[in-house]
């Protein structure tokens, strides 16, 4: 019995959320960035799943360019997270608020 | 047909401007001589006028520019001259002119003198207007420069705050008046599509008779002729217009002004005719006011205010005249009233002048000795107010009384009004001379007081004759194409009325006599036995204090009301509030920038959820549907 | 096959809950690398071996060696140290819940709309994963890819602008 | 098999501005090797030649229909139009940013390369026709804003507006992302082609269909996000605020252009058939937008936090123009996305102009009396904040009228009501800049300070413009339509 | 008036709006300390303005052109928009045109040349009169909102940066009341197009072209509230903002700060002619546009104008402060212009298009005097001023002449507009003319406590209050040589808008 289709979404609907829950409640930013890159990969999920139940290659694409494209807001956001760091500030999202109402 | 009567008016016109502009850079006696000579030549144009009438013109009515003209609202600006303007024009330059002489010695030493005779002129200019204007919007104009020249006169003192105010009270009661009489004209013109006279003439019977249009409109037209003529219940102004110099008090009373609202209920005398409640309102009101201001006179110890009652009482009884429908009668006693109020007043100025400006009758005294001609003038005006045989007043003031009680129902009792007054009228008259020129005029007295000058005792001395002959003008054959034949009187009757009035006159000078020349204890007596009475009378019948309760009061209070509450708090408050609400909302939502990455995250996903939801209610999974 | 997802699906679910709830930043990553591996193993369910390559080479291995090497230079207890705030927690998962709920009653049992294409895993099969695949990265989707190259350079650019220490 | 390349339409004309671009990208890369330190304003001028360049290859796409790539990509007059503003407010923005380097001791040449790489995703995202290209667009615009966002790399706010940036701006690529699998999933295509062909063909009932209506969705959600329209503009403020002057200047703007040009293809262009699914969402968008943008401006008092919810709120004005989903409502809001990035592209260079002049700060009190210590500074403040509130003759009036006009045409009241309510609230806090700059002066300081020539130039060519197009708004609003009804 | 033909090929129109501006550029290249000749610029070119107006006022044509409209200028301005470039005058717009540029080349005489930032405030004066201008004259509907707008900067910063007291919340309210109404404008000018492109096609803004198709229809409120006509919506849409310009009660409390904090110059043009505004725009729009609506919300309009005299004259009574006062009483006079435009007939428009440039002529002249007293005895509280004609005789006596006319005396001018708008609102509606005649005995009450109440009493001592100057006398001759002209031979000003008048669709219903 082949699995339908809509697991897969379902699956990756989960893990979004999941992702979306775990920026919402963690403060350290690399883990905060964490999550970013299990949404990225739900979305992944979604478009292989997608790709393989209709046949097409656009999603496969799709996904290698997300891949690629994640690599690279992981290199810069990196580079963001250690100039915090190197300006001696804590790692908390949350006590990052010199700009606010 | 030509007229001179443009020039009529041209000629104070003239006065004015010259006085006006360039009075200050004159010499006085040049600027008196333009200002009384303007006049002089008004009448004597008048004259002009009053010849072409005679001889054969019924009336003249010449159109010299339009002053409005849209739709069929149209306004010409034209003169219409027939006798009632004619007599009218003809006392006001005559008499008129008497008092500007009289006025070049009278404010010779005004520092305002120049500025004294431009408003003179103005005056004599705004009532020829108001006369001599053939439609009823230039009437008004006129009516309202009378108005104004009046407050302008009245406030010639603008240092003394009594006369401001004085002023002020005119203006604003005669502002009242006016309001009224262009209410009346607005209804004429949307009844009849009119305001000249002769079209207003020619289609009054277009509108029931007695119908309310028509008597509102004689009603409207009253409001302004009370206010203008001082009759109740607009009167209050004219007591204080005392506050002016006394040839401004002569002309507003002899000449002018408050024979105005006579004039133009004469005028309108078809319009009246056509609205018999208008018309015995107008008889009623003139009735009570000469009773009510003869009551009043009685207690004043003001000259120039006893004076000033009188008048008040005299044009009641001319009002009473017109509004009986004895027009004639009315306009009799306007000319005869001029003659001798013109008289008194001047003769009143003289008076004052010897006594500094002191108007208190109970100071005065020895003016037989000190003011001959003034005396004597005096007491020839008093003797024709009074209405003593064979002086002119008489003859005017018997016209109406007798035209009163001759007439059926209720005017009978107007007439028994007039009687009563007449009385009271001899009594208050013969009480002022006696009390200020002084029973004790025989014997002497320390006080060296002088005879004013003869460019102001000529002019009073002409005005005496004209009060002593007065009578004898023909005015009611002379009006009688403008009014008709007047009722006819049979002999016996006018022998019996004449007798009657005379005997009336007689008690008054009697009690007067008696309470203020005999037996002056008697009067305190009397006075005290009747205080409330007399204060009520003394106090004008606290008239002045009710009006500032009911409508002063009360419309400043609404005034401060308004500014200090209504304004601030309730319109503005809404406007601020409005506003201020905004600002409330804003920092309320601005609470939601907390800074930190996970609450701008919470709002993202809210946004998402709130994305899921709407879709979800578009495929109708949601109690609320959206969309098609 | 069922099954299979069934344990791959299960496996994703408990590393994802690792990636939010470990509080030491070290134990997160290591559960991101799980999951990333688990779902290589689901591509290559979904016949996406050259993806499967992808996702454990860059994904997996450099990726999250970044991530390891960054923690490891910053104060990995930094996390335990900070002040616990309720809120974050309550709200997120009732967002969470809510949202997933939505989401998952939306999509559960629907089927995909989109007209099928022609790329059967037989066709593709026919010419090799990798070689279709890349076919596609060099025909179709040339552009996008030339785009991806720019999007590197600029990266790469950014991130040592950002992180080298310069002297003037 | 073989490769065949002849089906695809390799059209590399098509792409020459973005080409030219992402050239001049990589020529300033190598020449800062060799320019020496105190010459990088050579670099500066290298970029404006280049953008020149790309701006001389827009011009000669104008008017055409060339879809390239196997359509992820066009060269059409929308596309064409869009290249136009974005050049023009990148070489604006180069053109000022020298000076304000120079001052913050930030004069690298990576700040050329990051901004040619942003322009390049941003044109690339005008011309894009395919979701991948959308994606890749907002990528490469993304992240070169991140890094420049924390171009002052020492400066904690600076860092803290980049982090912030970042972390939001991956959230919401998740969700556009997300969007773009549905959207795949329910149409089998990634191209706008196909998925307009799939959404209009009859059978396919796609205004019943949960993946893709999700998909829209959540597509609208990373769409919004970058148009920093509310709900989804949190981020906007605290990273107009702590990124450089220059940056916020840049990307205030040119962003917010670049997304507004996905929009209308997506929403306009792609799903016309299903107008009246996206319509309720997109006008609750827009409106509370407009709500929140203009109210919490009201409070502001740092002008750069102001301008950034004023930002917000014109976000709503320029979306009320798609929500009529017609040739007249989208050429109001190609014609408002001009006019916006005139004004408000002159406003945060004011901003960045007094900064440079050595006021780090842009508490408003710091304005105070303005006009006084710089005329030519304040008056042209004045006249982009009158037209940012729609005052005549500004262009900023016309765009407001357009819209509206779009919207009565329409016959869609409720948002129109909300944003004329907002627009007089609006009048409110820019005024009040103008008021503060009317202000007296604490102490009567006139300060001479020279502007320099590029930065007065730009200042008083966007002040001209704005007021010229405010008397002949006709051209624009021309170039607007044409560049509109391509796809009607 | 047609004395002659002006020739037809010259832009006569457009260079009246571009004469001021012209001038404004002229100024604005000048440097600013050589004040003499900013002045003296700001002054020529006023001049030239005003004899250019009165060359359009003099070859102006009794009931010629298409709807009565001459000197039509029109020029392709947006098309796609159905937007133009339409100019033209008739007998709505004719005087008040006039009237512009008369009070403006009073208010730059008077300028002081020693205030602070001199051209600046020549430059704005001259800018606010094309604005002004270009008011009268439109005839797109969006051109004129444009300038409607345009008018409002120039004001704001008048006050704003040369005013007193409060200026700059003064300022701010009258903005942010005028946006408001603006908007509600523009709403309904767009609304106005797009029914009648629904009805016959035709994409335009053009008032020509809109007023001879009336908006008809219901409009469904939403949840079942009923139904309101689409003319009453566009009808409220539009009159809002006529209605806070002018202002109508109770939309007026942006008048006193506003009128209190402008400077003498700046409430010279602001309360003679921008209130004239708001009433012109309800003449040429809401009665011209929506006839039915006039008809049906005439009469609410007309017992707030006629509240609005009352209030008006009651505020005025207790005011100190004379700037106050004479604020107050203008809101008072306006609503007898407003009584007048509501009561939808012939005379009650006339009356109020007189009565407009009257109230122009008499408001400007009344803050001139208030002007001179503020300058020469250094206070403007009623409290502190007595006895001024003590040592000004001449200023008493202009100032008497400006007090009748704005009480409304018989003879002068205030009394024609006065009198034809209570006869026009007496056909409409009796009890309104009845409140406004109170006002007019208000008004004798209020203006002459205001002008015995400084000009009379025994002056404090020292006298010290300067007589009139010649350039006093200068500024105030022509002002009160209109009172007296228009008060006795008004009749030139019905031969000129009697046939635009006529044509009004109000008046036709």
């Amino acid at each position: 019995m082949p699995v339908p289709a809509y697991s897969f979404l379902l699956l990756s609907g989960v893990l979004f959320t999941m992702g979306a829950v775990g920026f919402l409640v963690r403060r350290n930013p690399l883990v905060v960035f964490m999550c970013i890159e299990l949404m990225l990969n739900a979305v992944n999920l979604a478009f292989v799943a997608i790709s393989r139940y209709l046949n097409s290659l656009d999603g496969v694409i799709f996904a290698f360019l997300v891949i690629t494209v994640a690599a690279a807001e992981v290199v810069v956001g990196i580079a963001i997270i250690v100039q915090v760091y190197r300006a001696g500030r804590p790692m908390d999202v949350d006590d990052l608020d010199l700009m606010k109402e | 047909m030509e007229t001179l009567a443009p020039f009529v008016l041209l000629s104070p016109l003239a006065g004015f401007l010259v006085n006006a502009l360039f009075g200050r850079l004159l010499p006085r006696r040049v600027v008196g001589w333009i200002g009384a000579g303007s006049v002089g030549i008004g009448f004597i144009f008048s004259l002009n006028l009053l010849l072409q009438l005679l001889t054969g013109a019924h009336s003249l009515d010449q159109t010299y520019f339009t002053w409005w003209q849209s739709g069929d609202f149209s306004v010409p600006f034209n003169l219409y001259v027939d006798r009632l303007s004619t007599l009218m024009i003809l006392v006001i330059t005559g008499v008129g002119f008497l008092i500007h002489v009289y006025s070049i010695g009278y404010m010779r030493e005004d520092p305002g003198y120049s500025r004294f005779f431009a408003y003179m002129n103005l005056f004599v200019f705004s009532m020829l207007l108001l006369v001599l204007s053939g439609n009823l919007i230039w009437l008004i104009i006129g009516w309202a420069a009378v108005g104004l020249s009046s407050y302008l006169l009245i406030g010639f003192w603008f240092e003394r705050p009594t006369a401001v105010l004085a002023a002020r009270k005119a203006f604003v009661m005669n502002t009242i008046g006016d309001v009224g009489m262009v209410f009346a004209a607005f209804l004429i013109f949307l009844n009849l599509r009119v305001l000249d006279f002769q079209g207003l003439f020619s289609r009054v019977h277009q509108l029931p008779k007695g119908g309310g249009v028509i008597t509102a409109i004689c009603l409207l037209l009253l409001v302004g002729a009370v206010a203008k003529s001082a009759q109740l219940p607009l009167h209050t102004w004219l007591p204080d217009a005392m506050e002016g110099p006394t040839p401004v008090s002569a002309l507003i009373h002899a000449a002018t002004m408050v024979t105005a609202g006579v004039y133009l209920v004469a005028r309108m005398h078809m319009l009246y005719d056509w609205a018999p409640a208008a018309a015995a309102t107008v008889a009623v009101i003139g009735g009570v006011t000469a009773l009510f201001a003869a009551t009043i006179g009685t207690s004043q110890v003001d000259i120039k205010r006893i004076l000033a009652y009188s008048t008040m009482s005299q044009i009641g009884y001319m009002f009473l005249a017109v509004g009986i429908g004895a027009y004639a009668a009315g306009m009799f006693h306007f000319m005869t009233h001029a003659f001798f109020k013109a008289l008194l007043f001047m003769a009143a100025g003289n008076v004052i002048h010897a006594f500094h400006d002191d108007q208190d009758i109970r100071n005065m005294g020895n003016l037989r000795a000190g003011l001959p001609i003034t005396f004597w003038t005096f007491l020839i005006g008093t003797l024709s107010i009074s209405g003593f045989p064979l002086f002119a007043g008489f003859f005017s003031k018997d016209e109406i009384i007798r035209a009163a009680l001759s007439a059926p129902g209720t005017e009978f009792w107007l007439g028994v009004v007039a009687l009563v007054t007449a009385g009271l009228t001899a009594y208050y008259m013969f009480r002022l001379f006696f009390i200020a020129f002084g029973w004790e005029w025989l014997s002497h007295d320390e006080r060296h007081l002088h005879e004013a000058l003869p460019v102001q005792t000529v002019p009073i001395v002409i005005l005496a004759a004209g009060a002593v002959v007065g009578g004898y003008i023909p005015v009611a054959s002379f009006l009688t194409p403008v009014f008709g034949h007047a009722v006819d009187v049979g002999t016996g009757a006018f022998i019996g009325l004449a007798a009657l009035s005379v005997l009336v006159a007689l008690i008054g000078f009697l009690a007067a006599y008696l309470l203020h020349a005999r037996r002056p204890d008697l009067a305190v007596v009397w006075r005290t036995r009747l205080g409330p009475i007399h204060a009520l009378v003394e106090h004008k019948y606290y008239i002045d204090e009710l009006y500032d309760r009911l409508f002063v009061r009360p419309g400043v209070a609404l005034a401060r009301f308004l500014n200090d509450i209504v304004e601030p708090r309730v319109i503005d408050g809404a406007v601020n509030g409005v506003a201020n609400f905004f600002l409330l909302e804003a920092r309320e939502f601005r609470l939601i920038q907390t800074g930190r990455v996970s609450s701008y995250a919470l709002w993202t996903l809210g946004g998402a959820i709130g994305v899921v939801v709407v879709v979800a209610a578009f495929l109708g999974y949601l109690p609320v549907r959206l969309g098609g | 096959m069922v099954v299979g997802f069934a344990i791959v699906a299960a496996w994703e679910i408990v590393t994802a809950a690792g990636v939010v709830a470990f509080r030491k930043p070290i134990y997160n990553a290591l559960s991101l690398v799980a999951n990333m591996l688990g779902l290589a193993v689901l591509f290559l369910m979904l016949n996406a071996q050259f993806l499967f390559a992808a996702q454990v080479i860059v994904y997996a291995g450099a990726v999250m060696v970044l991530f390891v090497f960054i923690i490891a230079l910053m104060n990995p207890e930094s996390d335990v140290a900070l002040p616990r705030r309720g809120s974050e927690w309550i709200y997120g998962a009732v967002f969470g819940v809510i949202f997933a709920a939505l989401l998952v009653s939306l999509l559960f049992n629907r089927g995909l709309t989109g007209r099928p294409g022609t790329l059967t895993p037989e066709a593709i099969a026919a010419v090799g994963n990798v070689q279709t695949v890349g076919i596609a990265l060099y025909t179709k989707f040339l552009f996008p890819v030339e785009v991806t190259s720019l999007l590197l350079l600029i990266a790469a650019v950014g991130a040592v602008y950002l992180a080298m220490r310069r002297i003037r | 098999m073989t490769i065949n390349l002849s089906g695809i339409g390799i059209d590399y004309g098509a792409i020459l501005p973005e080409l030219v671009v992402a050239g001049t990208a990589i020529v300033v890369l190598f020449l800062e090797l060799f320019v020496p330190p105190d010459r990088r304003r050579w670099l500066a001028a290298v970029t404006v030649v280049g953008l020149l360049g790309a701006l001389v290859a827009t011009i000669s796409l104008w008017g055409q229909n060339r879809s390239a790539f196997g359509d992820t990509v066009i060269a059409d007059s929308l596309a064409a139009f869009f290249n136009v503003l974005l050049i023009l407010i990148t070489i604006a923005t180069v053109a000022i940013s020298p000076r304000y380097l120079e001052a913050l001791d930030l004069d690298y040449g990576e700040y050329y390369i990051l901004i040619l790489g942003a322009t390049a995703g941003m044109m690339l995202l005008a011309a894009a026709t395919s979701l991948m290209t959308i994606f890749l667009g907002i990528e490469l615009l993304s992240i070169s804003l991140y890094v420049l966002s924390g171009f002052a790399r020492t400066a904690l706010r600076s860092q803290e507006s980049a982090l912030k940036y970042l972390l939001l701006g991956g959230f919401a690529t998740g969700f556009l992302l997300y969007g773009m699998a549905l959207i795949y999933g329910a149409t089998g295509s990634t191209t706008l082609r196909g998925i307009a062909a799939f959404t209009t063909a009859a059978s396919s009932n796609a205004g019943g269909n949960v993946l893709l209506l999700l998909g829209i969705g959540f597509l609208s959600v990373g769409l919004a996000f970058k148009a920093s329209a509310a709900p989804f503009h949190m981020w906007t403020p605290d990273v107009y605020e702590g990124a450089p002057s220059i940056v916020t200047t840049f990307m205030s703007v040119a962003t917010k252009s670049a997304a507004f040009a996905a929009i209308g293809r997506v929403f306009i262009a792609t799903f016309p058939s299903i107008s009246s699914r996206w319509y309720f969402p997109l006008a609750l968008i827009a409106i509370f937008s407009l709500f929140i943008g203009n109210l919490v401006a009201i409070t502001q008092d740092n002008l750069k936090r102001m301008l950034a919810y004023s930002g917000i709120a014109q976000a709503g004005y320029i979306l009320l123009g798609v929500l009529p989903g017609t040739a007249q409502g989208f050429s109001a809001t190609l014609f408002y996305v001009a006019a916006y990035s005139l004004m408000n592209f002159g406003a945060f260079a004011v901003v960045t102009a007094v900064a440079a002049g050595g006021e780090q700060t842009a508490e408003l009190s710091h304005w105070r009396g303005l006009f006084y210590r710089r005329p030519f500074l304040a008056t042209v403040m004045t006249i982009f904040m009158l037209s940012l509130a729609g005052i005549p003759p500004t262009v900023g009036f016309f765009a407001k009228l357009f819209v509206f006009q779009a919207l009565v045409s329409a016959q869609i009241w409720a948002p129109l009501i909300v944003a004329v309510i907002m627009t007089i609230v609006s009048f409110y806090y820019y005024l009040r800049v103008v008021v503060i700059m009317l202000a007296a002066p604490d102490e009567a300081v006139v300060e001479k300070r020279r502007l320099g020539i590029p930065t007065s130039t730009v200042l008083g060519a966007a002040a001209l413009a704005t007021l010229v197009l405010g008397i002949f708004p006709a051209v624009v609003l021309d170039w607007a339509t044409r560049a509109a009804s391509l796809h009607f | 008036m047609s004395w002659y033909t002006l020739p037809g090929s010259v832009p006569w129109l457009t260079l009246s709006l571009v004469i001021p501006l012209a001038g404004a550029l002229l100024v604005a290249l000048t440097p600013g300390e050589v004040r003499r000749v900013v002045k003296q610029l700001g002054v020529l070119s006023a001049v030239i303005t005003l004899v250019l107006v009165l060359a359009i006022i003099g070859g102006f044509q009794h009931g010629v052109g298409n709807l009565h409209l001459q000197f039509e200028e029109t020029l392709r301005w947006i098309p796609s928009a159905g937007i133009s470039y339409h100019l033209g005058v008739d007998g709505l717009s004719l005087f008040l045109l006039g009237l512009n540029a008369l009070l403006f080349l009073i208010a730059i005489v008077i300028v002081d040349p020693l205030i602070p930032r001199l051209k600046q405030f020549i430059l704005l004066l001259l800018i606010l009169e094309a604005a002004t201008a270009g008011i009268l004259l439109s005839l797109d509907l969006v051109l004129f909102y444009v300038f409607w707008e345009a008018m409002l900067v120039p004001l704001y910063f008048l006050i704003g940066v040369w005013g007193e007291g409060q200026r700059v919340y003064a300022a701010f309210k009258f903005l942010i009341y005028t946006v408001i109404g603006s908007f509600a404008m523009l709403v309904a000018i767009l609304a106005v197009t797009a029914i009648n492109f629904s009805q016959t096609g035709q994409l335009s803004f053009d008032w020509t072209v809109l007023v001879q198709h009336p908006a008809a229809g219901i409009w469904h409120l939403p949840a079942g509230l009923g139904t309101i006509g689409i003319q009453q919506l566009l009808f409220i849409g539009f009159g809002l903002a006529f209605a806070i310009k002018m202002p109508i009660f109770p939309l007026h409390t942006w008048l006193p700060p506003a009128y209190t904090s402008s400077p003498i110059p700046v409430v010279i043009v602001f309360a003679g002619l921008v209130s004239k505004l708001g009433a012109y725009g309800f003449l040429r729009f809401n009665l011209a546009l929506f006839p039915d609506a006039a008809h049906s919300l005439g009469g609410l309009l007309a017992v707030l104008a006629t509240i609005g005299i009352l209030y008006g004259a009651f505020m005025a009574l207790v005011q100190t402060d004379l700037k106050r006062l004479v604020a107050y009483a203008s809101m008072s006079h306006l609503g007898f212009i407003g009584l007048g435009i509501f009561a939808g007939n012939l005379l009650g428009i006339e009356g109020a298009l007189i009565q407009m440039i009257n109230h122009g002529v008499i408001i400007a002249a009344l803050f001139l005097i208030v002007g001179m007293i503020e300058r020469r005895a250094g206070t403007r509280d009623r409290g502190e001023l007595r006895g001024l004609a003590a040592t000004a005789p001449l200023f008493a006596a202009l100032f008497l002449v400006v007090s009748l006319a704005a009480l409304g005396l018989p003879g002068l001018n205030g009394f024609v507009g006065e009198f034809l708008i209570m006869l026009g609102a007496w056909a409409s509606f009796i009890p309104m003319a009845v409140g406004a005649g109170i006002g007019v005995i208000l008004a004798a009450w209020y203006v002459l406590r205001f002008y015995q109440g400084t000009t009379q009493e025994v002056p404090p001592q020292p006298a010290t209050f300067g007589e009139l100057r010649t350039a006093d006398v200068g500024v105030l001759a022509p002002l009160l040589a209109l009172m007296v002209l228009i008060g006795v031979t008004p009749a030139f000003f019905p031969a000129a808008v009697d046939a635009t008048v006529k044509a009004l669709p109000v008046l036709l219903r």
